[in-house]
């Protein structure tokens, strides 16, 4: 894939964040008037446990071009455990991801905690970034998903 | 710290003329401890002063040169000149952490390996502490400087910045007297020890560099030493020239090579 | 050794220790095999088959089976037995409900390899010394038998039975991953560049008809309701319609087996369109021996499925970043 | 058919500078089943709601999407304003286009199209939105209070007075805290132990208030209104319910040369010891570390001396687990370590202290009997220096980002102690600031300098020198005369900054709260809720939350109090219903689910089926107790089938969202 | 030309001097403090107001040891002494502006004086 010369490009970014860390991480970066590209469209949930692989090949289909998944630091679940699910649901599924022949900056786990609104806009900014680099997402999208 | 024997060794111009003492104790010394210390061909003085302008390339490249020998000898680079270490540890430093330096200085250099900051840098009083340790040194000490009491001199160079020199706690420093009790004698602490000797002005302002050297004797005087040692030519040269105090002033190597048996008076000018 | 097995089912039967029999029958053509359920001795001697074309792992039909009146005896080969095994952790198969009796494995043939060598009308199949001799309607045929082997049985990982009540012929050993060869594609494909992998996937999974054979056939696939046909589940998907047999069935079916796939190698096995779908299994399988610690699906019924385990230093994803090519 | 109708909030110009909120409403206002789409200035306030109300009512809706704030923010507001007006409060969902879009972006045309995209998003998944009904779960009547000091005995305090048990557990052998080791308290200078140990005997004697001593959490299971803790009670060595406190035992003991951290090493205690004449409980404790017997197995003095037999060698520690409905963490605070900060020559002279060394230097109960004396050679200091902000305010590795905040307060107050004790003692104070804040604090401060004539001296000191005489060169700088000066001093005390008790980072992780990165407790809201923690039933009290002065600590434990006790008055709580239910129809009974859920919220029964052949058969199927359930949704993902989903945050509903997203 | 100066010095020293809360402590822990017209706080408060034609032309600049006691003991991290170091060599780099001039140095040198000092104050003082 060439790296993408229109430079239009602007890539649609999925971030699922988790209720009690990395929402509300995000809603600080917003209290302290940081900044991250508006490309970037949260989804909330309860816990990053609760996201479904299928819901992030979901996106893609869609057309999403990058998908993030932000979750509370090991150890520091709101529900004691879940991300540690995640954390080996995800791992696997970005292995398979790649195994596939998918970019592999077009997805990620971070961890970012209530208190890091700085990290969770730098983290957004750089995702973005990553992902504008790599152009549209040819390689998943369904074509008969996309608009008009 | 690898435990690897063969160090590379940059002695510094000044170790070439007025440190000579220095320079021969050392390698003498680090003989007599097993370790071999290999000096790089055609090294260069490392500048002097450390430049910490960013927009400063040119007075940094010679310090890179030696870091890079360094590395292509695969070897660890051990110095012994305060000023030395200073320089060459400080532009390590950056280079490992300023990658617009680190470009600039390679492009400058048409370097095919560009170098960004891979060799280990260490002071030879390092070398004491991890290499050789400090128990075996007082195993090795043939000839023990019972009852001297000696203040040990760190000044600014050894220690600051402390992030880029990271050799010892920069306020209350160990090395040193640590050194200083393995050879068999005891340290004098004095506040004054890691304040500058204001050796970098000695020749343009000698009513200052004597101010600021009288304070450190003073200081250790004060606190009962009976001699001052250091690691710096500059710090020496000027603790003895402008202080105006009567307590001596040896590199500590050549204390070093004393506890050891290997001072010969016909090299102790 | 069908003598063997069929004496042994009448004796069950005939004893009452069990009131079925899960076995294979034959259909149109010698290579026909599919597994069957036989209430009688009589059944078993007119139909019962068991020759070197019965691949067909039973422990699927078990599940059903197994919460039926009585109790079922089962022939399962030493790869079955994962499969059971892993059913039974599951809660999916009854054990009580069977009398498990270990047979020796393949190696199994594979008909479509010796049709491809311009055989047909294949009657009867024999191994001589490394030849495989052909009676057909058309007279004898040969070819090496290798040639002739089921791609499940090339890499086949353990002959060794972890269940059964009781065992016909001799116990085998677990084969290592190394002898068996096969993570060696999975590790092939691993150091191709990303857009080469990209083709590899997208020319195999293009053919894709969305029979759903691999999913019919998968010992893991034992779902109530299928999320691929329950409309609630957001994808339910039933026929070949889009990209989405490319982009999201295989994906989806890997994963929901991940973990608890026993790598029986049936998927590949019934792909009409000889889709390497046991590549997507083993991805999985060699990743969570590699982050995780060897876990083999079906060992044993106790252990935690690793996808619903966790170790508190486990990898980050970024691992997948460190590794291999891009 | 679906009717919905949007409501965008200007909040001020919060959201509206950078969105414009009109043409979010409008285009929100063209979505499929969006019947009415309005703007307004403030959602929240009164007539926003009612606007809200009026509509549901009006246009008969059946789903509501708010873009305003967080909904960490207004989600209940706008939850309660639905009920009021006949409509199911979970089919309200808010988008986020204050804090995750007008905040954070500076561009209008770009913003707006965001905050259309996530209305649009809010609006598909409210479409799939069903009707919630809250369970309820019971509340265990009794209080947990982490940490026995001020904030914490005031807590324990409040609770028990509303009637309900209530239990301390403090890792110290005594409560009382850094409050007990205090001598004197601003801006009164009234006597600290004089009004802290009466407290401390009212918790002892109160029958409702239970003291763990010597005990630390291990571990917390459960939920608000049903915890379950782990306490480890460490062995002390003697039988807390035999010993009197008689300290014969203390006054026999042979090893006398035992650091006293009650007075911070400057003295020394006996290997069995009672922290302080006031101690709660007053018993004895065997340090292990010095006692000869537990060290040689020779010695046996204590045991020997002690009438009631109440000294247990063998004592070992024991855990005990208790329910709660209610938890507030009390954990307190410590000055830092100093070791980074050698010009100050901390490690290098005994004379230079710290305030909390100092504290007990004055205090009568303290090493010198409440003469000031200096450590090193017990001479009365002449001159004494005060160096503020030690590791406070820092932008670097060796300290704190923030204002330690109590000791601009304690220094006047030492200041003016001193001066007024020893007025031949010269005090010195350099300061940064001088930070009054607070009811008669100015004036407090004013007094040291008119009064007490204190010297307060803006600038730093830069370097402290111990000299061969005793005495101390303190170089510092005056910023005001501009001159850098060296006072020849006999004391220095650095005003160390305070950090978080080392054990709250370990408990935040069993409490599941969240923390800053300075490791301070987080609050639910910074103004509006400050002494909750974001997780429910667990509340904050005191300096655990974040620097405090002791009427502040004290403000906030017995606010923490009031939000424990209200919690503790109610016979059951509304259970969050965003919970996981099971498709029986579709449950293939493997136990994934259980295998991965944190609160044992699922069990298996077997139930009898028809089946499509009209046959029955009897299936494994899994069920969620909802009033467990705490909905992280880790369930849904192991289910294999589907057939666990998650209320509020289902399959489709996260898919419609994803859809919306990247349409 | 004032706020172009000030950005020369910000890039070259690489410091934010508006990290300073004027606490004072690199002026309290400079060896070379009496010595000095302007002293080290005032140099960064200066640099900041732009303010810097003053410290150009001050002998101030010489004074500083470039010992990093201000650089270490800063709690702000602003590290006023490459603060220093960057208008010393802003100053010396204008045509002339040396501050050491080659003929003076012959009457400085004693037997006994290290060449590095020679080699330093060059580095330092000139351009």
């Amino acid at each position: 894939m060439q790296v993408n010369e229109n430079t239009n490009f602007e890539p649609v970014i999925v971030a699922f964040c988790c209720n009690w860390c990395s929402y509300a991480g995000a809603d600080l970066s917003g209290t302290n008037r940081l900044n991250y590209p508006t490309n970037v469209k949260i989804i909330r949930v309860p816990c990053s446990c609760r996201v479904n692989p299928m819901f992030i090949l979901r996106a893609f289909q869609r057309g999403a071009d990058g998908v993030i998944l932000c979750g509370c630091h090991p150890g520091d679940c709101h529900y004691t455990s879940g991300n540690y699910f995640t954390r080996r649901r995800i791992t696997l599924l970005y292995s398979m991801l790649d195994f596939l022949g998918i970019e592999r900056d077009r997805t990620r786990l971070e961890w970012v905690s209530a208190a890091e609104g700085a990290k969770f806009a730098a983290t957004m900014q750089e995702f973005t970034d990553a992902v504008r680099k790599l152009g549209p997402n040819r390689r998943l999208e369904d074509l008969r998903c996309r608009k008009q | 710290m690898e435990n690897n024997a063969v160090f590379t060794y940059y002695p510094g111009c000044t170790l070439r003329t007025k440190a000579k003492d220095l320079d021969a104790y050392a390698r003498s010394s680090a003989e007599a401890l097993g370790i071999t210390l290999v000096e790089p061909e055609n090294w260069q003085c490392c500048g002097g002063a450390y430049t910490t302008a960013k927009d400063e390339i040119a007075t940094k490249l010679s310090a890179v040169r030696t870091l890079m020998a360094a590395r292509d000898s695969g070897r660890a680079l051990v110095t012994v000149c305060s000023a030395c270490h200073n320089v060459i540890k400080q532009t390590n430093y950056d280079i490992a952490r300023d990658e617009d330096m680190a470009r600039k200085v390679n492009s400058y250099m048409q370097n095919e390996t560009p170098y960004t900051g891979e060799t280990a840098v260490y002071h030879y009083l390092e070398l004491l502490r991890d290499v050789i340790g400090f128990d075996k040194l007082k195993a090795a000490v043939v000839n023990p400087l019972k009852g001297k009491k000696i203040a040990a001199y760190y000044g600014c160079l050894l220690l600051r910045p402390s992030k880029a020199l990271a050799m010892d706690d920069p306020e209350n420093p160990t090395i040193m007297e640590d050194f200083i009790r393995a050879i068999g004698a005891e340290p004098v602490i004095y506040a004054q020890r890691n304040e500058c000797c204001g050796g970098y002005i000695t020749m343009e302002d000698k009513a200052q560099a004597s101010k600021r050297s009288a304070s450190v004797m003073d200081s250790a005087k004060d606190m009962g030493a009976d001699m001052v040692i250091t690691a710096c030519p500059l710090c020496l040269y000027n603790l003895k020239k402008n202080s105006g105090s009567e307590l001596p002033v040896y590199y500590f190597t050549e204390i070093l090579a004393e506890a050891l048996g290997l001072k010969k008076e016909d090299t102790d000018e | 050794m069908q003598e063997a097995m069929i004496n042994k089912a009448k004796q069950l039967l005939a004893d009452g220790t069990v009131n079925r029999v899960m076995g294979w029958k034959r259909g149109e053509f010698v290579y026909d095999i599919t597994p069957a359920v036989f209430e009688t001795a009589e059944e078993i001697d007119a139909d019962f088959v068991c020759d070197d074309f019965t691949a067909a792992n039973v422990s699927k039909y078990l599940v059903k089976e197994s919460r039926k009146e009585g109790k079922i005896l089962a022939f399962l080969k030493p790869c079955d037995t994962y499969s059971f095994n892993q059913l039974v952790k599951e809660h999916r198969i009854v054990r009580e409900n069977v009398y498990v009796v270990g047979i020796p494995g393949g190696p199994k043939l594979d008909a479509e390899k010796i049709k491809a060598k311009g055989i047909t009308g294949i009657l009867c199949v024999k191994n001589e010394n490394g030849t495989l001799k052909i009676d057909t309607l058309y007279g004898e045929e040969t070819m090496p038998y290798y040639e002739a082997i089921l791609g499940k049985c090339e890499t086949c990982k353990s002959r060794k039975h972890v269940v059964y009540d009781e065992l016909i012929g001799e116990e085998g050993e677990v084969i290592t991953a190394e002898d068996s060869g096969r993570f060696d594609m999975v590790e092939k494909l691993e150091n191709m560049t990303a857009q080469e992998r990209y083709d590899f996937w997208r020319e195999q999974l293009s053919k894709c008809i969305r029979c759903n054979a691999c999913r019919n056939v998968c010992p893991a696939c034992t779902c109530e309701n299928c999320v691929f046909d329950n409309p609630a589940s957001g994808i339910s998907n039933k026929a070949a319609a889009d990209s989405f047999e490319e982009n999201m069935f295989h994906i989806i079916r890997a994963f929901h087996v991940a973990g608890r796939c026993t790598d029986c190698g049936e998927c590949s096995r019934v792909c009409p369109q000889n889709i390497p779908l046991h590549l997507l299994n083993r991805k999985f399988i060699k990743d969570i021996n590699a982050f995780y610690g060897e876990y083999q699906a079906g060992e044993d019924t106790t252990s935690r499925a690793p996808l619903n385990n966790y170790d508190k230093d486990d990898c980050e994803p970024s691992i997948v970043h460190e590794r291999g090519v891009e | 058919m679906q009717r919905i109708g949007v409501f965008v909030c200007h909040c001020g110009t919060n959201i509206a500078a950078t969105v414009d909120v009109k043409a979010v409403a409008e285009a929100l206002g063209h979505e499929p089943g969006v019947v009415i789409s309005r703007e307004y200035q403030y959602m929240c306030s009164e007539s926003g709601q009612n606007l809200v109300k009026d509509a549901i009512r009006e246009h008969n809706l059946t789903g509501v999407v708010i873009c305003s704030c967080s909904p960490r923010m207004h989600e209940n507001t706008f939850r309660k304003a639905a009920a009021a007006a006949g409509l199911n409060p979970y089919l309200v969902e808010i988008a986020n286009i204050r804090e995750q879009c007008s905040w954070i972006h500076k561009d209008i045309a770009s913003a707006t199209e965001k905050a259309v995209i996530l209305g649009k998003a809010a609006v598909a998944k409210v479409h799939l939105n069903a009707p919630l009904i809250a369970g309820e779960s019971p509340v265990v009547k009794r209080a947990l209070v982490i940490g026995g000091g001020i904030a914490g005995i005031q807590t324990a305090l409040d609770i028990a007075e509303a009637g309900f048990d209530v239990d301390i557990v403090e890792k110290q052998p005594t409560i009382g805290g850094k409050m007990a080791q205090i001598d004197k308290t601003f801006p009164t200078l009234d006597c600290a132990a004089c009004i802290l140990t009466p407290k401390m005997v009212e918790a002892s004697q109160n029958e409702k208030i239970h003291i763990y001593s010597f005990s630390e959490v291990t571990d917390v299971k459960g939920f608000v209104g049903n915890f379950t803790v782990t306490i480890k009670r460490k062995a002390r060595y003697v039988d807390e319910t035999k010993c009197t406190g008689c300290g014969l035992c203390t006054e026999k003991c042979p090893m006398k040369k035992v650091p006293n951290e009650f007075n911070m090493g400057l003295d020394n205690r006996t290997a069995i010891y009672i922290p302080f004449a006031q101690a709660v409980p007053k018993v004895a404790t065997i340090d292990p570390n010095y006692c000869m017997m537990m060290k040689t197995g020779k010695c046996g003095v204590c045991s020997k001396v002690c009438s009631v037999g109440a000294i247990d060698y063998k004592q070992e520690d024991k855990f005990i687990e208790e329910k709660y409905g209610a938890i507030v963490v009390a954990t307190g605070f410590n000055p830092i370590n100093l070791d980074k900060y050698d010009e100050f020559a901390y490690n290098q002279c005994a004379d230079v202290v710290t305030s909390l060394e100092l504290e007990r230097l004055m205090n009568a109960a303290g090493p010198n009997g409440g003469t000031l004396l200096r450590p090193s050679d017990k001479t009365h200091p002449h001159t004494i220096v005060f160096v503020q902000c030690v590791g406070s305010r820092c932008d670097d590795e060796k300290g704190k980002p923030y204002c330690s905040k109590i000791c601009c307060m304690y220094t006047a107050k030492h200041a003016m102690l001193i001066r007024e004790k020893y007025p031949d003692t010269e005090v010195y104070v350099f300061y940064i600031d001088v930070r009054t804040p607070g009811k008669n604090f100015d004036e407090f401060y004013r007094r040291a300098v008119e009064q007490y004539n204190v010297h307060y001296i803006k600038g730093m000191v830069g370097k402290v020198t111990p000299k061969s005489d005793g005495k101390i060169d303190v170089q510092a700088s005056d910023l005001i005369a501009n001159e850098q000066l060296h006072i020849n001093a006999d004391m220095v005390v650095l005003a160390a900054a305070i950090e978080p008790d080392k054990t709250a980072r370990p408990l935040a992780t069993m409490l599941t709260t969240q923390m800053d990165t300075n490791d301070f407790f987080t609050e639910a809201h910074p103004k509006l809720r400050p002494v909750e923690s974001a997780t429910a039933g667990i509340f904050l009290s005191g300096a655990c939350q974040g620097p405090k002065d002791i009427p502040e600590t004290v403000a906030q434990g017995s606010a923490a109090a009031a939000k424990a006790i209200g919690l503790l008055c109610k016979n059951s709580i509304t259970c969050n219903p965003c919970v996981a239910h099971s498709n029986e129809l579709m449950c293939n009974g493997c136990s994934a689910c259980e295998k991965v859920c944190p609160y044992g919220a699922i069990t298996y029964q077997d139930k009898e089926f028809r089946m499509p052949d009209r046959t029955t058969a009897i299936r494994r199927v899994a069920s969620v107790n909802p009033a467990v359930c705490q909905g992280c949704g880790a369930c849904t993902v192991a289910c294999p089938s589907g057939a666990m989903d998650l209320n509020g945050f289902s399959n489709s509903q996260i898919m419609a969202e994803v859809d919306a997203i990247c349409k | 030309m004032s706020d172009k100066l000030k950005e020369q010095i910000l890039r070259s020293s690489g410091s934010n001097v508006l990290k300073c809360m004027r606490c004072g402590k690199c002026s309290a822990t400079c060896p070379s403090y009496d010595e000095m017209e302007y002293h080290p706080h005032q140099f960064v408060y200066m640099v900041e107001k732009g303010d810097i034609e003053k410290l150009m032309s001050s002998d101030s600049l010489y004074k500083c040891l470039t010992c990093f006691a201000c650089v270490d003991r800063c709690p702000r991290g602003v590290e006023p002494a490459k603060v220093v170091e960057a208008v010393r060599l802003a100053a010396v780099r204008r045509q002339g502006n040396n501050h050491l001039v080659p003929t003076d140095i012959p009457g400085m040198l004693d037997d006994d004086l290290p060449q590095q000092a020679i080699v330093t104050a060059f580095r330092k003082y000139t351009k």
